[in-house]
């Protein structure tokens, strides 16, 4: 425990003394999913302030753009948010595509969709046996990496990663996939439905985990506005932002998929939507298998590459929201700088306010609703 | 063989075997959690240890025994060293009244159940004072915890045992049991519906099983560990033997309350169908059910999340306490209508 | 300087010490402590398919009190690195530390001339005992990692080793 | 409130103007120009003098944005400093940037936390890595850097 003594504030002049205490939770809390460190001014085991203090994993992803070239930084995107790794690679590499005006083969941007795709189900899978592992229950958590599990065989059998794919290469791919992925996807996208019936049977109508989840945390819509939060987190207050369908990119817009949304703004209504965006993301698979067309699955990308100068943007949903690289070049074949502009980063920033006047543990079981990994929020 | 009748050395034998008993039981209760959970969660558990993992506990146990002891500075010394004794010494004591046979019973004394439950409340004070003298603030939250919690549950559960009292008419354990000889259905979970002492009496069991999950502070209401808010709760600064001691009286508490729960609703030692009792079936019959129930608490440790903290002081305020009142005053007034008649 | 004296040949407490050893190997209890993507995999080691607990190590206890052993599983860097060694402090001898991944070996992919925020290794903060390199390593190199460091504690390997077919 | 381009483009036309006197820097476009969001991943780009982020924060949450990112670029060669406001919408497809440039030896603007409290960490962590001060901002501490970092990592000109 780290307290300094000049973070605790003082007590208003004149007064008794304050009856608060600060609880420093983290940087190792079991509940800190990582290295998240929040000093909690505490009235008994009412918060009466939570300010989270980041950056106990920043590890300077932006200026490493900076000093390499276009191509050597693609690992590092993988890194940031480790779960959603293939969104992460996909939005760098939208964006210097874009730039470069690389023309991507279909069949690699239908890749693209379903790995993507079953990157949302695992790093929701992660979410869903963190979160209850937050609530006390800790056997989800093992039938969660269980089906995780699958899913990191298939895209291992690919790219030859478990956890930080480098995948998508500008103009495409880096392998194409095989029958055994293809076959081993459908065979997961049947074996998953009864899965989550099961989980919808067992834990989500739990009535301890409804009890603990609904009411708790409310964030508005206006609030997940003002602060830029996305992602599942404006979806659980009734917003249907996403943007796969907001602002297409790859070929979404082929697919025929909803966007679950939930008005109720608390954290029953983030871990709703979490749940039927697993659904939805199935479905996604099951088309884009049914509509795979052949050919290759690389472009024509010059050799070295250099952007022409300017900045450009490239946004995509990853499984905690709305991630975008801002890239700006100045001709050259190193970047001139990367901005990338997390989901979590947004997610954590309103929790200040929002857990205000809240219990201990309701505010760490909104704080797993909020879908945390910190090395997106440090970078 | 004379000495054996030896009042002293009998309740000499009866104490090193109590220990011996809570001792092997919270090593290898721990095991058979772990090996359970691994079960429910799909995969094999501890087995390398020894074939199957039996050599486990006794990995565990050397393992805390030659720990650095540490009064972290700054903590109260003696109430640092003094909270694992009392947290052990309740559960032993309750033990040597609990009779695991008609005659394996260290002490068969008239009051058997009013000390079991004047000792059971000794464990919170351990718990608080150990989270006092932590001087961790995870641990002084936990400590409140415990003793609202614990305040909160002890009314329902007196209120169950005084209803069971009504029905059976003494304190003494080994008289509770001996009303419920014959078949199963003269157990009192049972007897109750039929001879219509208490109709509710299942209800009532429900309420004291939920009760002795909270007083043992087990999952779902393990607000005194409460891993994932409060990092380890009241044991966050103990480690080594000291850690060691709260969890093995966790385990002893469990046997406790389980114990407590076969003698006052399963009929303790009797026999479920009539024959096989005696000296031999007896204390397996009595080890039989107190395991089940043993098992039943692991399984909702590792079925369920946590209940928030002030739903469960809910449930023991606007649930448990009008409920068990009820049950309490349903059963005097059909006691009082059956003798009137 | 005066020779040091070897105490080995004078008391031998060979047996004692063996079941000490045995005992601690089986019981590496690692405390809670993800850094980063390494973590994840840590979690994956303890999930069903690895499954720790065969080695009575998936007793992951979140004080430091209580565990014995610490796996670093990401990158340390300056601001953290005051944290992690109060966090090694506060664990109660014996300990061990395993360096899981390349991030917490030396840095890893973060390490380049000028950079500002990484510790290029935690064994510069404290001793490690084992290393398990790997961008993040696989839950199989975290088990042998343990297995590894069960052989340092007891000098003798639990499994035979794979032999590689020539 | 789902706004056109034809409206933004209205709303932003009162911050165009000729370049406040207080700016010295020489390339300074205050301008407002719609761009192909196929080639830059935007729609609406707007250039405004840095006393005007807050008065197009506000036009911009009138009209229903988000506050999507804050960020500087530091273009040493002109000895000036950019920072890029992202906003999105969170109904329709129309991203907006608006920039501002300050000089590099004395990089201040005012904040726009009050109108987006959001803006609050984007600007503490754009000051941690380029040193520009957000006047009115109520923390400005190091934020991703140590507790007593003094340097701006970012800046071309940073030597560790």
């Amino acid at each position: 425990m780290i307290v300094r003594k000049e973070s605790i504030p003082p007590g208003p002049s004149g007064e008794a003394p304050s009856e608060t205490f600060v609880l420093n939770l983290g940087p190792q809390h079991p509940a800190a999913h990582g290295v998240l460190r929040v000093l909690m001014t505490m009235d008994g085991e009412w918060i009466t302030k939570a300010e989270p203090v980041i950056g106990y994993i920043h590890r300077m992803h932006e200026k490493m753009g900076e000093n390499r070239t276009w191509a050597q930084f693609l690992p590092n995107t993988s890194r940031i948010d480790y779960l959603s790794a293939m969104h992460y690679t996909h939005a760098f590499v939208g964006a210097v595509e874009r730039a470069a005006k690389i023309e991507v083969p279909p069949r690699a941007e239908y890749v693209r969709v379903i790995t993507s795709e079953l990157n949302r189900i695992a790093s929701h899978m992660v979410w869903w046996g963190a979160m209850l592992a937050d609530l006390g229950g800790l056997t989800p958590f093992l039938y969660a990496f269980d089906d995780r599990e699958l899913i990191l065989d298939l895209l291992e059998g690919i790219c030859g990663a478990r956890l930080t794919y480098c995948y998508y290469r500008f103009g495409g791919l880096c392998n194409d996939i095989d029958d055994d992925f293809v076959q081993g996807t459908r065979a997961f996208v049947k074996h998953m439905p009864p899965r989550l019936k099961m989980y919808r049977d067992l834990v989500t109508d739990n009535i301890i985990l409804r009890k603990r989840l609904t009411g708790i945390g409310p964030i508005s819509a206006e609030m997940c506005r003002k602060y830029g939060a996305t992602g599942p987190v404006i979806r659980g207050s009734g917003v249907a932002y996403d943007v796969r369908k907001i602002e297409p990119y790859s070929v979404y817009p082929q697919f025929d998929f909803k966007i679950p949304t939930y008005p109720e703004c608390d954290s029953m209504a983030r871990y709703l939507v979490r749940m039927d965006e697993m659904e939805q993301s199935l479905r996604i698979i099951e088309q884009a298998l049914d509509q795979l067309p052949a050919g290759p699955v690389m472009g024509k990308v010059p050799r070295v590459l250099k952007l022409p100068p300017g900045d450009y943007c490239y946004a995509v949903e990853a499984a905690r929201g709305r991630f975008m690289v801002r890239i700006v070049s100045d001709g050259k074949d190193t970047p001139y700088r990367v901005k990338l502009r997390t989901p979590s980063f947004s997610n954590l920033s309103l929790y200040e306010e929002a857990s205000k006047g809240m219990i201990l543990p309701d505010a760490l079981a909104m704080m797993g609703s909020l879908d945390l990994v910190i090395p997106d929020i440090d970078r | 063989m004379r000495f054996l009748s030896l009042e002293p050395i009998r309740i000499l034998l009866y104490l090193v075997g109590i220990c011996a008993f809570v001792g092997a039981n919270a090593a290898y209760l721990v095991l058979a959690e772990r090996k359970i959970a691994g079960r429910i969660q799909r995969r094999p558990g501890p087995n390398e240890a020894g074939y199957g993992g039996w050599l486990q506990p006794v990995a565990d146990g050397i393992k805390l025994l030659v720990k650095q002891v540490m009064v972290p500075p700054g903590t109260d010394g003696l109430l640092y060293r003094l909270a694992p004794l009392m947290v052990m010494a309740p559960p032993l004591i309750c033990l040597a009244v609990v009779p695991f046979g008609e005659d394996l019973v260290a002490r068969n004394i008239n009051v058997g159940l009013l000390l079991v439950f004047s000792l059971g409340s000794v464990n919170v004070m351990a718990l608080m004072l150990g989270g006092w003298a932590s001087r961790n603030k995870y641990s002084v939250i936990s400590a409140a915890r415990v003793v609202s919690q614990n305040v909160a549950y002890e009314i329902p559960m007196l209120l169950v045992v005084i209803t069971m009292l009504l029905a059976t008419g003494t304190l003494n354990l080994n008289e509770i049991i001996r009303q419920q000889a014959g078949w199963f259905w003269h157990w009192n979970i049972l007897r109750g519906i039929w001879t219509l002492t208490n109709p509710l009496i299942p209800v009532t069991f429900v309420i004291f099983f939920i009760c002795m999950l909270a007083e043992t502070n087990r999952a779902p209401f393990d607000m005194a560990e409460a891993e994932s808010e409060l990092v380890a709760g009241a044991f966050t600064e103990y480690g080594g033997m000291g850690f060691g001691v709260f969890f093995m009286a966790e385990y002893a508490n469990i046997v406790v309350g389980c114990s407590l729960a076969t003698v006052l609703f399963f009929g303790g030692w009797q026999s479920p169908i009539g024959i096989l009792s005696g000296p031999i079936w007896g204390p397996l019959w009595f080890l039989g059910k107190m395991y089940a129930l043993i098992f039943v608490v692991i399984w909702i440790r590792w079925t369920f999340p946590r209940t928030q903290f002030y739903g469960l002081l809910n449930l023991s305020w606007k649930i448990l306490i009008p409920l068990s009142l009820f049950t309490l005053l349903l059963s005097g007034a059909l006691i009082t209508l059956t003798k009137l008649l | 300087m005066e020779s040091q004296v070897d105490t080995s040949k004078i008391v031998t407490f060979a047996k004692l010490e063996d079941v000490l050893a045995l005992g601690r190997a089986n019981s590496l209890w690692p405390l809670t402590f993800g850094l980063a993507c390494c973590a994840i995999e840590m979690m994956a080691t303890g999930m069903a398919r690895f499954d720790l607990s065969r080695f009575g190590a998936e007793v992951f206890r979140p004080s430091p009190r209580q565990a014995d052993l610490m796996i670093i599983a990401g990158t340390v860097n300056k601001k953290m690195a005051p944290a992690v060694k109060l966090l090694y402090d506060q664990m109660l001898e014996p300990k061990w530390v395993m360096a899981l991944g390349n991030c917490a070996i030396s840095g890893g992919p973060f390490v380049y001339p000028g950079q500002y925020a990484v510790i290029e290794g935690v064994d510069q903060l404290f001793p490690v005992d084992v290393y398990v390199p790997g961008c993040p390593p696989r839950p199989e190199a975290l088990i042998e990692g343990i297995l590894k460091l069960e052989e340092k504690l007891t000098g003798k390997r639990r499994f035979p080793v794979a032999k590689l077919k020539e | 409130m789902k706004p056109s381009i034809e409206q933004l483009t209205e709303a932003f036309s009162c911050l165009a103007g000729p370049v406040p006197a207080e700016v010295t820097a020489p390339s300074w476009p205050v301008a407002v120009y719609t761009v192909d969001a196929n080639l830059k991943g935007y729609h609406f780009d707007a250039a405004v003098s840095p006393a005007q982020v807050v008065t197009a924060a506000e036009i911009l949450d009138r009209f229903g944005f988000g506050l999507d990112a804050v960020t500087g670029v530091d273009w040493i060669a002109q000895n000036e400093m950019e920072v890029v406001y992202d906003y999105f919408h969170p109904e329709i497809n129309l991203r907006v940037v608006v920039r501002t440039r300050v000089p590099r030896a004395s990089p201040e603007l005012p904040t726009i936390s009050p109108v987006f409290p959001g803006a609050n960490w984007h600007e503490r962590e754009t000051h941690d890595f380029f040193g520009i001060r957000f006047l009115g901002h109520p923390n400005l501490t190091p934020f991703l850097l140590p507790e007593d970092a003094d340097f701006h990592p970012l800046r071309k000109d940073y030597q560790p």
